[in-house]
């Protein structure tokens, strides 16, 4: 169907020296049609940066780490990104903190491809299979990597496939070019719809249960607003902003219904299913964090993840303390 | 090329009431030749003169089947020629021979086509290339030969297939005199053994003369048609040293030549007269 | 011709829909052909599309002829000093063969989010096509025309322009016809990296929820303006060739 | 000449390291070619770089050999019949033209996620830059070349041998320069989209954890392979065009 | 190229012991001429002629400074030739017309070269058409044009931009007698005006003998050089029509022809004997 709102014209300049006071603040998205960033969308959707009183330009970069090197570089303010990236930064000196988290869980699922039902039951199973994840290097491939150890398997006991997201990783999913994968929504969903049937799933974080049992920890943070450590002392003041309008918009993502929201997002999200997408948002409700603080519990949780599934982390010495703030949402 | 086969029916090389007219860029179409009429029997050799630009070259192209007349017929012992007349060979006015090949590869060329082995095709090569005086430079490529040097292996080239028809475009212009008359004795034998028919180009009425047994003028173009169409009664085999002198050969060669001058002349006038016409 | 072209796109289609309707051919991978036209068809009428092309054509455009240019001005001098030639050779191979897409976030650096970046893209991947045809192009011009042209006089700018450039029109036009579909190629996939509009961007989107329609659409009317761009192309060599003989054979 | 290309080299580099170590360039986003040359080292010593590079190669030189062969013929075919060049034409630029990104998804469904769907991934890169110069090759061929020809009895076989492919080969030696690079990428690009394995994989793995050196590391090597592949086509071009004069102005 | 010069010191081409030596594939050398010494006065008129083959084109490259000699000196007006000679023009042996422009774009190239406006070149090249016969022919492309078209063209290029050194390859050899007849005339013409020294390159002794002052002959290749000069001391102005019969010209060309017989035949007969010996 027809999307309701043509783009901003791609104004191209770089914003690195604006975003004070009330010019303009470029947010880098990983990938604007992924849910997890949903709330960045919506906001603006929503007309809540405006409100705040600042006008936000949002850049789709089709990947996390792509929007991250992008805020790096100077062409971004701000990137709507997953929480582990400040850790990953900080152990290459850059300064970079969270300031509004808004998914509680990563909303991965490791499910296996419908060839293997039956033969693959737990994680164990995984051994010398192929697992896909969208990216080497990924959440969803450190996602692995963790799950392994957490059950005492060497890293290099599963091999691992890229196989991208959206159709490229159903289709690989569905045609079993991988054993098993790693999935986000609406992925699965559009799996599920495809294959008629529930997927049998080993680790589910979209679930609290699953978060437990996964992290022993009821939040995960994941997707969240950051941005340099020093853009975010000389902006203070908008990003106090741009954090109260996420938390405003996590708060009418809990008000609202999946289909309530769907109708504020822009009609092309939907990809001409929209019973699916309001279900999907629905589910995503579950992951989404509420009022856009990070717990001690879970930012430990996610460096555990990191220190153990991420060589580059590996043991350095990471300061929690400087990769978020609760500071500006309160 | 096959070898040469024994004539089936009618004429060698014919071509009836055959006009080429091209397309100019401004549009208008210039008429080359008009009504060329031209019949050669196997075993005969004809020549054609005519001042520059009067559609020699034309004719020849439309024999061997590379230029199809806009009106007429062309035959070729008795077939309709459609695409290239498979039983000639032609040795083109400018340079034809491919760069990326030596010598002999481009002399062996036409045997190669018809599938004689490596070895067989040069050896024959050789052969030819020394009765052209060639046999040094078997190995050059075409761009290290003199500009007489491509000639004399375009003319191996052409002659070694052993066709029914030479079709040959000023073959000697860029030879020495010596050279010339080697070629010439060369030409004479290679096609007396065999009775070929060869048609043949030339500005030089004096070797047109020595040689035919036909010599067809061109009239001064555009438009151009044959004006004049003499026997030569010589007998052979004639010995191309003395033939000058040949009283014969003297008075042929003022009839033909008179009544070519008068052409030449014209095509140069009415070049001249035309101010600004149709340019 | 025309009409042959048409009915062959008509049977394609035809087939398309008709096996797609029948279920053999996956609609989630390969939507029905009335599906994508509708889809094209919404996306024109309701002008979501336009501002999308505009972008993507600045975007390829400049890269097309920034490319293009670089490419002829590299070719022609690296041809003519032959010592240049040798010496960058192998550094222009090198970079011919990067990846260009794994060098994204350096050129979101350099060129930041707006069109440059995309236009730096298209850039790297026309240039290489036109600059070797442009070098063999002027290699390969017969010496003799040279020559005459340098015996009557001709300057190294005089040369150029009316033995080198005309002479390498063949190989600089084959050059062009691939690089128009690059330059396109070139902006889409800098877009579908990091943008904010631009087809690349649009069916990147589509493509992230799913409408392989969309995707589709996004594509057909890319080879739509592709396919206008190349008859424009094509008038402009049969001019500047008209010196050529006629084939008829 | 290898000596001021050395130099070149070093110097280069030489200037990136001592910028970089003096913090004017970001290490984030080049890091020191000393640590690049140090994961090159560790990359190669611990022989981890070697089953990627394989896996890479084999697919470059798939893509490379079937692209090339396919744009050969095709451009063969489709010179010396108007006809289809006529028919064909439109079509085969809309899908030069396509963004083949985009279809990187159609590729790993129909060709699965081994090698063969980033062979058919170089494929579209090459054969249309092989494709396009050889149908301009073959019909820049001067005309009394083959007039000549075909009076000595060619076959349109012996004509295609004889002719049309030595005089059409300055063009395609030119595509090949330029397909060779867009070979790797090609490859590359599609391992970097879904893979298991090669070059791109390991280039992305190493993006993926903001491991610049690793991504220059990757990289390097690349060109290295692609400086060896070069050369051997040189070789095998200055001995096919041994027929050429001499360039001595 | 510049209008015509007032001669500055010394011969108008000297060339003093020039060889010149070609690789040849198998890796030996080819001399093509060896030891050559030419010296042309400014308003000479001096021919070569000599077997095919000779190195005829070799030595008129050489005082082009197409070619570098492999030893010796080539001077022009006491300067020593480095590059282009740029106060010479040269009608080349092979077609060198510019394909992609029409015929009299081509013969304006000189003038346009020299930055003559286009208005001006196009009428001045009108002038040098009309005298060559190519007036209606102004607008073909040169595929368009027959083989003695392509050569007349090439001669109003080469004329037209009026320079000190003509030095022409065989430029009349594609003409049929009368034009040929025509086209001396003119070159005569052009050259007793202006005090230009001519290099004329020729297969027709009569040629050489009714248009030069001097006459060399080119001995026999590989490494031919030159084996005879002779003056041709009949007055001027001369009419070609008659010349032929003038007593002093038929003693001239006895003489010179009894020379280059020899050196004719000895290439020939050289080529034949030579069996199998460097290939
Ligand atoms: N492709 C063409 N397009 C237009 N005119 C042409 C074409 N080919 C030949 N002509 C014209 O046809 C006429 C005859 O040309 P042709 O080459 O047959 O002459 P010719 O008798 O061989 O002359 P020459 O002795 O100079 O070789 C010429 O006026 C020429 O300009
Ligand atoms: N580039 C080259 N490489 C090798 N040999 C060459 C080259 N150019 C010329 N030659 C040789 O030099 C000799 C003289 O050639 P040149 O062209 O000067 O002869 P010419 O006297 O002009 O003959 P013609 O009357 O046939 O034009 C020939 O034997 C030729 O093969
Ligand atoms: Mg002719
Ligand atoms: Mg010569």
């Amino acid at each position: 169907g027809a999307p309701a709102a043509a783009p901003p014209g791609q104004s191209g300049s770089a914003a690195a020296a604006g975003g004070g006071g009330g010019g303009k603040v470029v947010i880098g998205v990983g990938g604007q049609t992924l849910l997890t960033y949903l709330p960045t969308t919506l906001a603006q959707q929503l007309g809540y940066y405006k409100d705040e009183g600042v006008d936000v330009e949002l850049q789709d970069l089709q990947g996390g780490s792509k929007a991250l090197t992008a805020m790096i570089g100077g062409s971004t303010n701000v990137t709507s990104g997953y929480y582990e990236h400040t850790i990953q930064m900080q152990a290459k000196n850059q300064q970079i903190k969270a300031f509004v988290d808004m998914g509680q869980s990563s909303g991965l699922a490791l499910l296996v491809a419908p060839k293997n039902e039956g033969q693959i039951k737990s994680i164990a199973d995984l051994k010398g299979k192929n697992v896909g994840v969208t990216a080497p290097g990924s959440s969803t491939d450190m996602f692995v990597k963790f799950l392994l150890a957490k059950n005492n398997m060497q890293q290099s006991d599963a091999a691992v496939s890229a196989i991208g997201a959206g159709s490229s990783a159903v289709a690989a999913v569905e045609q079993g070019q991988v054993d098993a994968a790693v999935m986000l929504e609406p992925d699965v969903s559009v799996l599920t719809k495809r294959i008629g049937h529930d997927p049998v799933v080993l680790e589910d974080v979209r679930t609290s249960e699953g978060l437990k049992e996964v992290f022993a920890t009821d939040s995960w943070p994941s997707a969240c607003l950051y941005a340099k450590t020093d853009w975010l002392n000389q902006n203070k003041d908008t990003a106090t902003k741009l954090a109260k309008a996420i938390k405003r918009t996590l708060e009418y993502i809990n008000g609202h219904s999946g289909a309530e929201i769907a109708a504020k997002m822009p009609e092309s999200f939907a990809g001409g299913d929209k019973d699916l997408y309001a279900k999907v948002i629905d589910d995503l409700k579950k992951t989404l964090s509420k009022d856009g603080t990070f717990t001690d519990d879970g930012v430990q949780a996610v460096l555990k993840t990191q220190q153990v599934a991420n060589p580059d982390v590996g043991n350095k010495d990471i300061k929690l303390s400087e990769t978020y703030t609760n500071d500006l949402v309160k | 090329m096959p070898a040469a086969q024994p004539a089936t029916s009618g004429y060698a090389v014919e071509l009836t009431g055959c006009t080429k007219q091209f397309p100019t860029s401004s549009g208008e179409t210039y008429f080359a030749v008009r009504d060329i009429d031209l019949k050669v029997e196997p075993g005969r050799f004809v020549s054609i003169v005519g001042p520059t630009g009067s559609g020699k070259s034309t004719i020849l192209n439309m024999a061997a089947g590379l230029l199809t007349p806009s009106v007429g017929e062309v035959k070729s012992f008795g077939e309709p020629v459609t695409g290239v007349n498979r039983r000639a060979s032609y040795m083109f006015q400018q340079d034809a021979l491919l760069p990326w090949k030596t010598v002999i590869d481009n002399v062996s060329l036409g045997l190669t086509m018809a599938g004689v082995s490596k070895a067989e095709a040069h050896s024959e090569s050789r052969r030819w290339l020394e009765k052209v005086g060639l046999k040094n430079f078997a190995d050059r490529y075409p761009h290290q030969l003199s500009g007489g040097m491509r000639k004399r292996t375009a003319i191996a080239q052409a002659w070694i297939v052993n066709p029914d028809i030479l079709l040959m475009d000023e073959p000697f212009s860029a030879l020495d005199v010596q050279t010339r008359q080697i070629m010439e004795n060369e030409l004479l034998q290679l096609w007396q053994e065999s009775g070929k028919a060869v048609v043949f180009i030339t500005h030089d009425l004096d070797e047109a003369i020595a040689l035919s047994d036909e010599v067809l003028i061109l009239g001064a173009g555009p438009g151009s048609t044959v004006v004049g169409s003499y026997q030569i009664d010589i007998p052979r085999p004639r010995d191309l040293l003395d033939i000058r002198d040949d009283p014969r050969f003297v008075a042929l060669h003022r009839e033909i030549w008179g009544r070519l001058k008068v052409e030449v002349s014209k095509t140069y006038e009415s070049a001249m007269a035309e101010e600004g016409e149709a340019a | 011709m025309r009409g042959i072209q048409l009915l062959l796109t008509v049977i394609v289609l035809g087939a398309w829909e008709v096996l797609g309707r029948a279920g053999v051919i996956d609609e989630f991978f390969f939507p029905l052909p009335s599906d994508i036209f509708q889809t094209v068809w919404v996306w024109v009428s309701s002008g979501f599309v336009f501002p999308h092309l505009w972008v993507t054509m600045q975007e390829a455009i400049l890269a097309f002829l920034v490319g293009a240019a670089v490419g002829l001005i590299f070719g022609f001098i690296l041809a003519r000093v032959r010592f240049l030639e040798r010496l960058m050779d192998p550094f222009l191979q090198m970079f011919n063969a990067l990846p260009r897409v794994v060098l994204a976030p350096i050129f979101l650096l350099w060129f930041g989010l707006g069109i440059w970046s995309k236009v730096a893209f298209g850039f790297t991947l026309v240039f290489f096509i036109v600059f070797f045809n442009t070098l063999e192009g002027v290699k390969s011009v017969d010496r003799v025309l040279v020559d005459n042209a340098r015996m009557l006089g001709a300057s190294e700018k005089q040369l150029l322009r009316h033995v080198f450039i005309p002479s390498a029109l063949t190989w600089i036009f084959s050059s062009l016809h691939i690089s128009v579909g690059f330059a396109i190629t070139g902006a889409v996939v800098g877009e579908y990296l990091g943008a904010s509009g631009g087809m690349g961007y649009a069916i990147a989107q589509a493509q992230g929820v799913f409408d392989t329609k969309g995707v589709f659409a996004g594509m057909f009317i890319l080879m739509i303006v592709v396919l206008i761009i190349d008859l424009l192309v094509n008038r402009l060599e049969r001019h500047l060739l008209r010196w050529r003989p006629v084939r008829s054979s």
